[in-house]
């Protein structure tokens, strides 16, 4: 089956990014499809390339990005919510003038549209917030 | 045509579990995940209205989660089942939807 | 995309206090575009978004309860209210803003787009869906 | 010696007004914030409850707060103060502590 | 500084489901160094953060429950629980961890940190308090 | 009198960065001091200069900014709480070997001791948070 999910609360603070990145993972050892992992709301903080976590704990960012760039997943971040939160990639920082960019690699910024047509797509959506 | 409804947050601060125990319809299936999973506490004070929600309702836990929470098995409800991530993805693919009440 | 599914939007948590109910009508706006059969639901502590007279200026964050009242615009018609949220709270539907569109099979009669329900109403509407979205 | 207790969750989702009430001691006051404003609502199923926690504790609400999600003046329960947020600075220093129940 | 105040850290949320109740404990082991008067009080999900035999292996998330049972080192002695809380949950204080702390003033014996008390108690004990930090 | 204010939300999803942000002005306009407002837990984010919000909504960020510049207020991120999340200044983006930092003016790194500091030299204390 292909199986979209939403993640909607940022790394550490909620366990939505944990719980969502096994509950993917487990999919994908069973044979299901994940197409794409749309970050919403808070969720779109997990995709920083700033984040830098003590050393005994789980990186989440980078096992996104690990994931996503193992298993072909489209990790696709809110524009509007990235915006907000201050997420920006290298064009977006271009495009309102501001001196830096933090999204990382494996991610890309998109619209709601995204959102919308993976629950076209997918047989099933499953979120995962607070 | 039945529903996975999946609950997050602990029903003893948060309202979320009795609110969807109060919309499950026979055959739908509640899953107890993250904090969630306080839920399932035997001979708590909500033990006896979760109970009270289940009829036709199959209700399960997140074992990863009970056991980072330190609840021991013999604390679950009776009727509750364990599964871990791969039985939540069978959950999900078994059931027509999954409503997250978050 | 020829096909088409039924989507739920459910709101179950108060505007301004946190970011999920304006959020979310950012998700209802765009995937009008979609031409997907979109249902509002409104339960729990979600029937405060619908409230009328809300007047924002004295916190500084913009009203975005207007924007409801646009809704029938985009061919959103369907918000479903659950009443034992409502009396919960002390609320009657007078409570809520008039929310409306014009029923193009109806030769544009103006129609009402709050359906208040009961609970039960309620999760038969939820278990109708291909698609449901929580905020 | 009193406390000025700020809750900023509607208790009809969350039990922090509730537990806030039930720690309350003669004298302190409630400070209802944000979505907090929604426990001063007369005629909820929550106001008897609200009221019964009242004894010898004054209630008050942030007037930005209720007018931005709508709630008319005639639907506050009757022993409720409104304060601006100069108010809410006044009831800070008028009491020897504030606890924030989040 | 030479003051002294009474400093009370109140938690009231479960540990893992969000980070409050590690980044609590992270500010008490930082304001251990101040030599401050401090108290910890548990009371609803809170509780849960004592709870013995936490395994996270499952869940992929340090275990910082241990923590809690280097805290005497600190000179950190004094957790309340609400014992009410603790009811309402189906738990007993035989459900929470040992913790104890080795008392200077009394030939170094072994005692416990935790203090269960009722909600009449924790209200006092909050209302005796200079500064209060919520988690 | 001396006030301390902790902000423990991130800007836009919680109300809690507003309130707080309206409370220190009322305390400064009715006479009081506010040398510290410290931001913990997902109030770090609170610190991104790269925040671009909609431009009929409040800039949570730039208000912040320009009342610590205007009253000189001492506004505080938790190193620990922002390296988790991405927040960096500088400095801790040259240590970190990152290639960008994303902290806005006003804004300064620093360790939990600035929280219990606060609380010890102030008057009182007061949490914005969820």
């Amino acid at each position: 089956m292909k199986i979209g999910v939403v993640v909607s609360e940022g790394p550490y603070t909620h366990q939505a990014a944990d719980t969502a990145y096994h509950f993917v993972k487990a999919a994908l050892d069973n044979g299901h499809e994940v197409p794409r992992v749309f970050f919403y709301h808070d969720g779109v903080n997990v995709s920083t390339r700033l984040s830098v976590p003590p050393q005994d704990e789980r990186h989440i960012q980078n096992n996104w990005t690990a994931l996503a760039k193992d298993k072909g997943i489209d990790l696709v971040v809110c524009i509007a919510a990235a915006q907000r939160r201050g997420l920006l990639d290298e064009n977006e920082a271009k495009r309102q003038g501001k001196d830096a960019s933090n999204i990382a690699e494996g991610f890309r910024i998109s619209g709601l549209g995204q959102l919308i047509e993976m629950g076209i797509q997918t047989d099933r959506l499953v979120m995962f917030g607070d | 045509m039945s529903t996975l409804h999946t609950v997050n947050k602990s029903p003893f601060g948060n309202g979320a579990l009795q609110s969807c125990l109060k919309h499950c319809k026979p055959g739908d299936a509640v899953l107890l995940i993250e904090d969630g999973v306080y839920g399932a506490i035997a001979g708590s004070a909500l033990a006896a209205e979760v109970r009270a929600g289940l009829s036709d309702v199959a209700l399960y836990v997140l074992e990863g989660d009970v056991k980072a929470r330190g609840i021991d098995a013999g604390k679950i409800l009776g009727e509750v089942k364990s599964v871990g991530y791969g039985g939540f993805v069978d959950l999900v693919t078994s059931h027509d939807r999954t409503q997250a009440w978050l | 995309m020829s096909e088409t599914k039924k989507f739920l939007y459910v709101n179950r948590k108060a505007p301004y206090g946190t970011i999920y109910a304006l959020e979310s009508l950012e998700v209802v706006l765009i995937g009008a575009a979609f031409e997907q059969d979109v249902s509002l639901a409104f339960l729990d502590d979600g029937v405060f978004q619908l409230t009328r007279g809300q007047d924002t200026a004295g916190i500084g964050i913009k009203n975005f309860s207007n924007t409801f009242r646009a809704l029938g615009d985009y061919d959103v018609t369907k918000l479903f209210v659950e009443r034992e949220s409502l009396d919960e709270r002390g609320l009657t539907e007078a409570d809520l803003q008039a929310i409306t569109y014009e029923d193009e099979n109806d030769d544009w009669a103006e129609k009402p787009s709050i359906r208040v329900v009961s609970r039960a109403e309620m999760a038969d509407i939820m278990a109708s869906q291909d698609v449901v979205l929580s905020f």
